[in-house]
């Protein structure tokens, strides 16, 4: 059975360390745009802690929530891509194709997350940082899109390692760069289709919700409410 | 033949036959401006996108809203002289070329702005379904695609539109000319000699490009609409975008129509020909316009008010009290607080008054457009990822010298066509020579024609 | 091959030259009138008004439409790659494809029937005078088959000037 | 123009043409035979250690083949090599557990930094200037040990002083030893963020001299004074899989856990309270909590043994901490501190813990030691879910010849040095600390150095303090070189972490302690070391250890899986964080084995004492609060572009410094988002950017640690400012810990946003405007 | 007006027209241009007309440092994945031998020839040759090829790598195109999905 890909994040494990952003920017080439154009607002974080204050002093409360591409499956961004470099996979991933990118950003326009890059020069690497480049992962060049892929390199190696080995992939084997690197275990990757896979069980929670599921975007990406004792 | 044919045809002809200095400034100037916009395109291709303002997540601002504004623009003429064929305003003979001209060059230089604000230009052609090897094909569900098709047929047809009623005149001129100019206009007038059956077929075939324009004119700039309201952008997410987008395009057209008749009458010296009831009457054209532009947005925010939905109030008041108000009412007034008093009072309806306004409505519709994409693209649904924008030089640049691009191919096109069509003023100019169906049909119009005769 | 016409400052006296050509036995098809604007009013203006355009419009776009739908089907079914949860095959989008190269075709068909109709465009025409362009009206034939002097007769009324070309 | 033409217009122009560095064609380059076999393409997973903080996390690095330039004898090419991609937590170690926090991952830049220093430098230009030339190995070492020569032969061995930074390992044994048999004063170790109050309290308390271990994963209740246990305190990856259990991690149950800090950290901000109590008294506090339990029975007094008859007034039932006393001096309601109280009992096990701020006070041992009395009262100690000690293994493998050595802070090394003339140190030896940075400017660091007639630093980067060095002998980056360490918390058993170099040195470095090594035999009169190498040395330690299987020692077995931890034999249990390794139950504790020097079994009551600050609150109204910064700690980490972009889990901040201030204090001083402010203290002022933050108390103003660096890379040079700089020197008097939470200051607003503060979300509420109706 | 006078007016407004022109585009320099620096990695193309070779997929004849005679080796019975691609067995890329692979047999076999002397020669230095890839796609194609699932599927080699035992050094046999791709993964039925080549 084809696998569908998934992730639950769970806001109560969640402590807004942000060792998933660093993982997922070591892991898949994510350039560092420098001061003046993160000033510009050209920083690039696939995925990203959001923190919203509620409340004044002295009863200010903070949460925090990561957000990444929720590969959605009626997902606003596909449909608007005019050259499929946006489009959806088998598996159920957003897939973005950076050859066949054109770069009319509408797919970022569309997407209510805010989750799609664009690479508004050439991303540079003082020598010799570019020996830390993930050789299984594109280097994007000026003028494409990009966003989180569910570290698709992952996926795809694990898929051919399972044939060569002639044996299926078990739950928690493959993870995404993030999730494996989060240290309080609040992202939790694995297969939907399997019912008794991590994510299947966290998905089915209670506690479970989709964000700006209203909108019919469909995600992949469940996330579990933040509990309070007060 | 009469004098009063001759004078007519020494007037419209004069611009093509004599040259002054003055014409060459104008388009040394004109050019050095479009030069500079290619340089700077250039430029931008060379470093990358990034020289724009553009950033996360507004990742349309200028161009785009220079795209919708040329489209916008490109319905003053087919549309409108499409309409006034149909009908057989008669008014409308020194009129519908230059309206049409400002079609065809307004729609050139909008289409450009797509391939301009691409992050990889050199790539557009992947929009255009042609097989190739890799055997794969644009998305026909992007509107994107959509506004390739539709521009294709649009320019085709308004190029056409513009055409055919000029081979008479091109004709004109090849006997009026001689040596290289001779051989030009011989080879574009395509043989013309005015026999009867000739005159004949060109008559039905502008009935049928008529109509045929009419619903491709609607149909484009109700898919520029869809370019915003497919996706799911609080403020763009809206069914009423594809009229309000068509009127608003008619509106901004008409302006840029009164203002280029006012500068051709005072720069050629066509006052016999276009009179201020043109004027008058495409001054209650834009003024019904602009109502209708005023009733669209006000059903438009009036909705998104009273739907109170999250998202949509963040854009609202963004544009409403926040940091786009300035902006916000800047349009207001341009579009309706300005215009509808002088356009509704006939003493101020005079021909300056219709180029005070026009004026005003060009400077607003240019803010609409900037105010429907900008605000939305800062507020979507996560305040985390809000965000503003600032233009750069490059987009200034470029968006200044469209408008230069824009009066440069007008100049030269009055300087190598008949900017007002003569037969058709011929015709016009003898009624008892059209058919007396037609005479029918025109009596409201002959009022104006009574009206112009002093 | 040669030619007879004769120039007329007026549609009124252009038309009586037609008729008098006609009732010379001169073959209505074989009289060329050329103005340098149209006279619809005019009998002679009036000539072969009758014409297939409007079907020929219409049926150009019909095959436009037929190419569209084609078009849409065969792509989208070349490399069906979904996107947001759509259907393969779109009908709604393509409805939008398929109207605009209807009438694209439509607007094509109508300029190729005019230009073939119209005999243009060609080279400089035989049977042509500047002085139309002044708003002269020539009335005339090609390679006249009847006596010359009858058309002469013909012509010259109506203070028409006869010109011959051989 | 047509299409073709027009294509090849666009293709041409619309790529950037930059220069990529080797200009010239691939086969052109001079391209040496590879020194290893590796499978292009496929990974490799290679143990090694984070060396970023004290924590001691075990890393497994991803080896993958690549082109790397590289000199062999002298000549530039380029050679195919292993390179590093990726740092992820070693699975089997005991502390990280496979997870590892954003700044190890990052660490992997300092071995591929543009800036490292890639070869001996000798200083050229006057000191400071930062004008070096490169020198050769052997010229370096002959220099260093030519000027170690004369200090023995004007018989002037302790004129030698050796600077480190807070480590634990076989390392620092050797320097110590290094120092020990050159007849040197011992290595002084300075570290702006250090543990010596909270240390020197453990040892009095429950005679271990080292920093707690907590076993959050079943903890049911827990308080924390300033502790960012979730952050940088600590042990913070170990602390964040207990926390993730603790929270979600047991059926129907959920731990709940509660942050007293005047500033709200990332850790507050997961906490279910927050309490603001007033800076200082957060020692009170903790008492007023035990009050609550003692007075209302809820456990006996005397449970607390020791490390309650510390606390003055123990006994007698810590009146004059009722709740309506503690309230008025912390600022917290007395009815939330009840109500926390009983908690602590109610929702078992109750577990208090304390760090930061409150030890950074100069009562800082007095609350470390009310914290550890109300721990103890709670009977958590050593008890699941609870606080313990994580077994230690000896870090000595030869035993020292003299007495153990004499403590010296660094504050105490410059006085000397500005003091006398000429300077008692004649040379200084600096390894991984930067003491002219991170030490306040009252200590006058920088005045002392320039006084040292030599100094010799060991760093890969050149800093504010290696920039004031005669010779510079880089180090190789840690995935370079063995690495070896000995955590003190974190887990439940002893853990010795081990890997051998992960890469091929990129550069002409070389380890240090290998450095050390040759010196010591190259002297006149060698410093007999029984080993050549530092991996002899590792050998050497490693052999002592009980070998975890039959068929493998101790050495092999650690170099394969990283490491080496107690298995069941070594340490009772191995499951993490469980009760193995307990202090000794309190009471009992006298003598608690080599560690427990210094331990007085017989302290004299400790009384409650004023937090002293720096500044007159007439003059300067603000409590000054510096934190270390989650992307670069005490700044030794902001010369990593990748923490640079990483945007602040609290502000979002970039490439920046601020300084977060109450928004109603913000308006009353007419201060908005962004403005420059001046903050003044009697140390001296800075300028910086406002931020706005709900989540500070009205009459404090925190900014973080780490940027403002003078001289630290292309990255970090010139960017924000020092907060270091204006603190007072103020210190705890029994540790002689700098107290840098001690400072006051007064703010001015300078003029309107200058650009300065970079920020990555645009909005800090998710619903601004019904916010603005509220307001 | 004088036709010299008109060609004044034109010189002038040339002039202004270029430094318009330049005034233009120099106002918008970007803002952290590091490009020109030589000690970026960056994926741009080194010159221009690298950029149009590029986009019309022109890509410029490999010539090998060394030249390797394929046919002998097969000829002499050495399997491609014994010593020099040996890796094609074990992971995604087949490897490009170095000269320390040429010395395991070489130093005994064939020692006397000129070219085995260059090679020992080199071992002797330390220099490796530097082998260029025969199917080296632009890095803007973004493909990513692994040879382990082709040799499972049972493609021959020879389908990308032609007879090589007829080749000296290896040359370009298919034209690699996506085209090539796409139409043999249609046939073998093997997935078309972007994903399997591009990310």
């Amino acid at each position: 059975m084809a696998h569908r890909w998934g992730m639950a994040v769970d806001l109560d494990r969640c402590t807004g360390c942000e060792a998933c952003v660093t993982a997922c920017r070591a892991e898949n080439n994510i350039p560092t745009v420098g001061p003046d154009q993160a000033a510009a607002g050209r920083a690039m974080h696939w995925i990203r802690v959001e923190r919203y204050w509620e409340g004044d002093f002295p009863d200010a409360r903070l949460t925090f929530r990561p957000v990444l591409c929720q590969q959605c499956d009626a997902a606003p961004c596909e449909p608007v891509c005019p050259t499929y470099a946006s489009h959806h996979t088998e598996e159920g991933l957003n897939a973005q194709v950076y050859n066949r990118c054109i770069g009319t950003r509408y797919c970022a326009n569309a997407c209510p997350y805010n989750v799609r890059f664009f690479n508004f020069f050439n991303p540079q690497w003082d020598r010799p940082l570019q020996l830390q480049l993930n050789p299984d992962v594109s280097v994007r060049e000026v003028g494409v899109m990009e966003k989180c892929t569910f570290c698709v390199q992952r996926i795809n190696a694990a898929e051919i390692q399972a044939t060569a080995d002639e044996k299926p992939q078990k739950d928690g084997d493959l993870k995404t760069a993030c999730a494996q690197s989060c240290p309080a275990t609040a992202l939790v990757f694995g297969d939907l289709n399997d019912p008794e896979s991590a994510v299947s069980r966290l998905s089915r929670s209670p506690r479970g919700s989709q964000l700006l599921g209203d909108l019919g975007t469909q995600p992949k990406i469940t996330y579990l409410a933040r509990q309070s004792q007060t | 033949m009469s004098d009063a044919d001759r004078r007519l045809t020494d007037d419209l002809l004069r611009p093509l036959l004599t040259t002054s200095a003055r014409f060459w400034v104008l388009v040394a100037f004109l050019g050095a401006i479009v030069a500079t916009g290619l340089g700077t395109w250039v430029y931008q291709m060379y470093w990358g996108f990034g020289l724009t303002g553009v950033r996360w997540p507004i990742f349309w601002a200028f161009y785009v809203t220079n795209f919708v504004f040329w489209i916008g623009i490109s319905h003053a003429g087919t549309l409108i002289s499409a309409i006034l064929r149909l009908v057989n305003a008669r008014w409308r003979r020194p009129v519908t070329r230059c309206a049409e001209a400002i079609t065809v060059f307004a729609l050139m230089i909008g289409a450009m702005f797509p391939i301009i604000h691409l992050g990889r230009p050199w790539l557009f052609f992947w929009l255009i379904p042609y097989p190739n090897q890799r055997g794969i094909w644009p998305n026909f569900r992007s509107p994107l695609v959509w506004d390739f098709f539709a521009i294709t047929a649009y320019l085709t047809g308004s190029v056409l539109f513009l055409f055919l009623p000029m081979i008479p005149d091109l004709a004109l001129v090849r006997d009026r000319t001689t040596g290289w100019r001779h051989r030009c206009y011989g080879v574009v007038s395509l043989g013309w000699r005015g026999t009867t059956k000739q005159w004949n077929r060109l008559e039905t075939a502008m009935e049928i490009m008529a109509i045929a324009i009419l619903p491709v004119a609607v149909s484009v700039h109700t898919i520029v609409s869809f370019d915003f309201s497919m996706a799911p952008v609080p403020g763009w997410h809206s069914t009423i975008f594809g009229p309000y987008f068509v009127a608003g395009a008619i509106f901004s057209g008409i302006a840029a129509l009164i203002i280029a008749m006012a500068l051709l009458r005072t720069f050629l010296h066509l006052e016999e020909y276009l009179h201020p009831v043109h004027f008058q009457n495409l001054g209650k054209l834009l003024l019904m316009m602009s109502l209708l532009w005023a009733y669209f947005v006000f059903a438009e925010r009036l909705t998104v008010w009273y739907g109170n939905e999250t998202a949509e109030m963040a854009v609202f008041r963004a544009t409403q009290s926040g940091a786009f108000a300035p902006l916000y009412w800047t349009m207001v007034v341009c579009n309706f607080v300005i215009p509808f008093p002088i356009l509704a009072l006939k003493k101020t309806r005079t021909i300056a008054g219709c180029v005070v306004a026009s004026s005003c409505v060009l400077v607003g519709m240019w803010l609409e457009r900037f105010l429907i994409i900008v605000p939305s693209l800062g507020h979507k649904y996560l305040p985390y990822s809000w965000g503003t924008y600032r233009p750069r030089p490059v987009e200034i640049i470029i968006t200044i010298s469209t408008f230069a691009a824009m009066s440069l191919l007008y100049v030269l096109f009055a300087k190598l066509v008949p900017i007002i069509s003569v037969w058709e003023l011929k015709v016009g100019a003898h009624p008892a020579h059209a058919a007396e169906s037609v005479e029918a049909r025109d009596d409201e119009q002959a009022l104006f024609v009574a009206r112009t005769e002093p | 091959m040669s030619a007879v016409y004769a120039l007329y400052a007026d549609p009124e006296s252009a038309q009586a030259a037609v008729d008098r050509l006609r009732a010379a036995g001169v073959a209505d098809r074989e009289i060329t009138v050329i103005s340098s604007e149209p006279f619809e009013s005019h009998r002679f203006g009036s000539r072969d008004k009758a014409t297939w355009m409007f079907w020929l419009a219409g049926t150009g776009g019909a095959v436009g439409l037929a190419f569209a739908y084609w078009l849409t089907q065969m792509t989208e079914r070349a490399w069906p790659l979904p996107t947001g949860g759509m259907r393969i095959v779109a009908t709604w989008p393509n409805l939008i494809i398929m109207f605009e190269v209807t009438m694209l075709f439509a607007v094509l068909s109508t300029v190729a029937t005019l230009l073939v109709t119209a005999q243009m465009p060609r080279r400089r025409p035989k049977l042509y005078d500047l002085a139309v362009s002044d708003g002269r009206i020539l009335v005339g034939l090609d390679n006249p088959t009847a006596p010359l002097d009858a058309l002469e007769r013909a012509l010259t009324v109506h203070g028409g000037q006869l010109k011959t070309l051989s | 123009m047509d299409r073709r033409i027009f294509l090849k217009v666009t293709a041409v122009t619309g790529t950037s043409a930059t220069l990529a560095s080797c200009g010239n064609p691939e086969h052109a380059i001079i391209r040496f035979i590879p020194e290893e076999e590796h499978v292009p393409g496929v990974a490799e997973w290679k143990p090694s250690l984070c060396p970023l903080c004290q924590a001691g996390c075990g890393v497994i690095v991803r080896v993958m083949e690549g082109d790397a330039e590289v000199v062999r004898n002298g000549q530039a090419g380029v050679m195919r090599m292993g390179l590093a991609k990726k740092l992820e937590g070693n699975p089997a170690h005991p502390i990280s557990q496979g997870k590892l926090c954003g700044r190890g991952q990052a660490a992997i830049q300092i071995a591929y930094h543009p800036d490292r220093i890639t070869q001996p430098l000798k200083r050229t230009g006057p000191r400071g200037q930062g004008q070096f030339q490169p020198v050769t190995w052997d010229a370096a070492i002959a220099e260093l040990v030519a000027q170690l020569d004369g200090l023995v032969t004007s018989n002037n061995q302790r004129g030698l002083a050796f600077l480190k930074g807070g480590g634990r390992g076989q390392r620092d044994d050797l320097v110590s030893q290094f120092l020990d048999r050159f007849g040197a004063p011992p290595a002084v170790s300075f570290d702006l963020f250090n543990y010596d109050v909270l240390r020197r309290a453990n040892l009095l308390s429950f005679g271990r001299e080292q920093l707690p271990t907590f076993d959050l994963a079943r903890s049911g209740y827990v308080v924390s004074f300033g502790a960012d246990f979730l952050g940088t305190w600590n042990s913070p990856v170990a602390q964040h899989a207990g926390y993730g259990q603790m929270r979600q991690g047991r059926r129907g149950v959920r731990g709940a856990f509660v942050q007293v800090e005047p500033r709200m950290s990332q850790t507050g901000a997961n906490a279910d309270e927050w309490v603001p109590a007033r800076p200082g008294t957060e020692g009170v506090l903790a008492l007023g909590l035990a009050h609550v339990l003692l007075s209302a029975r809820l456990r006996p007094a005397d449970a607390a043994g020791r490390a309650g008859a510390l606390i003055d007034g123990w006994n007698a039932g810590l009146t004059g901490y009722t709740p309506a006393d503690v309230e008025k001096q912390t600022g917290v309601a007395a009815a939330r501190i009840e109500r926390m109280a009983r908690a602590l009992v109610e929702q078992p096990p109750g577990v208090a813990m304390i760090g930061g701020a409150p030890l950074a006070q100069t009562n800082g041992l007095f609350a470390a030691l009310a914290v550890n009395a109300l721990n103890a009262l709670l009977g958590n100690v050593g008890q699941p879910g609870g606080v313990s000690f994580m077994p230690q293994i000896p870090a000595t493998v030869t035993p020292r010849r003299s007495s153990p050595p004499e403590r010296r802070t660094l504050q105490a090394v410059t006085a000397a040095i500005l003091a006398a003339d000429p300077s008692p140190v004649q040379v200084l030896l600096v390894d991984s600390t930067n003491p002219v940075f991170a030490s306040p400017s009252g200590w006058r660091t920088r005045e002392a150095l320039l006084k040292v007639p030599f100094i010799a630093s060991f760093g890969s980067f050149i800093d504010e303090t290696s920039v004031l060095s005669d010779l510079i002998l880089p180090d190789h980056a840690f995935l370079e070189s063995w690495v070896e360490g000995r955590p003190e918390s974190g887990a439940a058993v002893p853990v010795a972490t081990l890997a051998p170099p992960a890469l091929r040195p990129l550069h002409q470095t070389r380890a240090t302690p290998d450095v050390l090594l040759q010196v010591a035999s190259r002297l006149n009169k060698p410093l007999d070391f029984p080993w050549q190498t530092f991996d002899e040395m590792l050998m050497a330690a490693f052999a002592t250890l009980p070998a975890p299987s039959a068929d493998t020692d101790a050495w092999t077995a650690a170099q394969q899986q990283g490491g080496w931890w107690g298995a069941a034999d070594a340490a009772g249990q191995t499951r993490p964080g469980g009760p193995a390794a307990q202090a000794e139950p309190a009471g009992r504790t006298t003598q608690a084995g080599g560690t427990n020097q210094g331990g007085r079994p017989d302290a004299a009551p400790v009384r409650a004492l004023e937090a002293q600050f720096d500044g007159e609150p007439a003059a300067y109204p603000f409590h000054f609060l510096p934190y270390a910064s989650h992307a670069f700690l005490d700044g030794s980490l902001a010369h990593l572009p990748w923490l640079q972009e990483l945007p602040d889990a609290m502000t979002t901040a970039m490439w920046s410094s601020w300084a977060e201030i109450n928004p109603q204090t913000a308006s009353k001083l007419g201060i908005a988002e962004g403005d420059v402010l001046e903050i003044t203290s009697t140390q001296g002022s800075l300028r910086t950017p406002a931020l706005l933050s709900p989540g500070i108390a009205p009459d404090v103003i925190a900014m973080p640690v780490g940027q403002g660096h003078e001289t630290f890379t292309r990255y970090a040079s010139g960017r924000g400012q020092n907060p270091i700089k204006i603190l007072a020197s103020a210190a705890e008097p029994e540790t002689g810990a700098l107290a840098w939470a001690a400072t006051r200051v007064r703010v001015t607003r300078i003029g309107p946003p200058n650009g300065d503060l970079i920020l990555f979300a645009g909005e800090m509420r998710e619903h601004p405007h019904e916010h603005e109706h509220e307001r | 007006m004088s036709r010299a006078s008109r060609a004044r007016i034109l010189r002038t407004l040339v002039g202004c027209t270029l430094l318009l022109a330049v005034a233009g585009t120099s106002a918008c320099r970007p803002a952290n241009n590091r490009a020109s620096m030589a000690s970026v990695y960056t994926p741009a193309r080194e010159t221009v007309g690298e950029a149009v070779n590029d986009f019309f997929g022109i890509r410029p004849r490999v010539t090998q440092p060394f030249p390797f005679p394929h046919s002998t080796h097969v000829a002499k019975k050495v399997a491609c994945t014994d010593y020099c691609h040996e890796s094609v067995t074990k992971g995604p890329v087949a490897g490009l031998p170095s000269v320390k692979t040429c010395m395991i047999c070489h130093e005994s076999i064939a020692t006397d020839r000129p070219l085995i002397q260059q090679i020992t020669d080199l071992s002797k230095r330390g220099v490796d040759l530097s082998w260029q890839r025969v199917y080296g796609y632009s890095a803007q194609a973004h493909v990513r090829f692994n040879h382990a699932p082709h040799l499972r599927a049972k493609v021959e080699c020879s389908t990308c790598h032609g007879r090589i035992d007829q080749q000296t050094v290896a040359e370009r046999n298919v034209d690699m195109k996506m085209g090539y791709c796409v139409d043999c993964h249609k046939a073998k039925g093997a997935s078309n999905e972007c994903l399997t080549c591009h990310f």
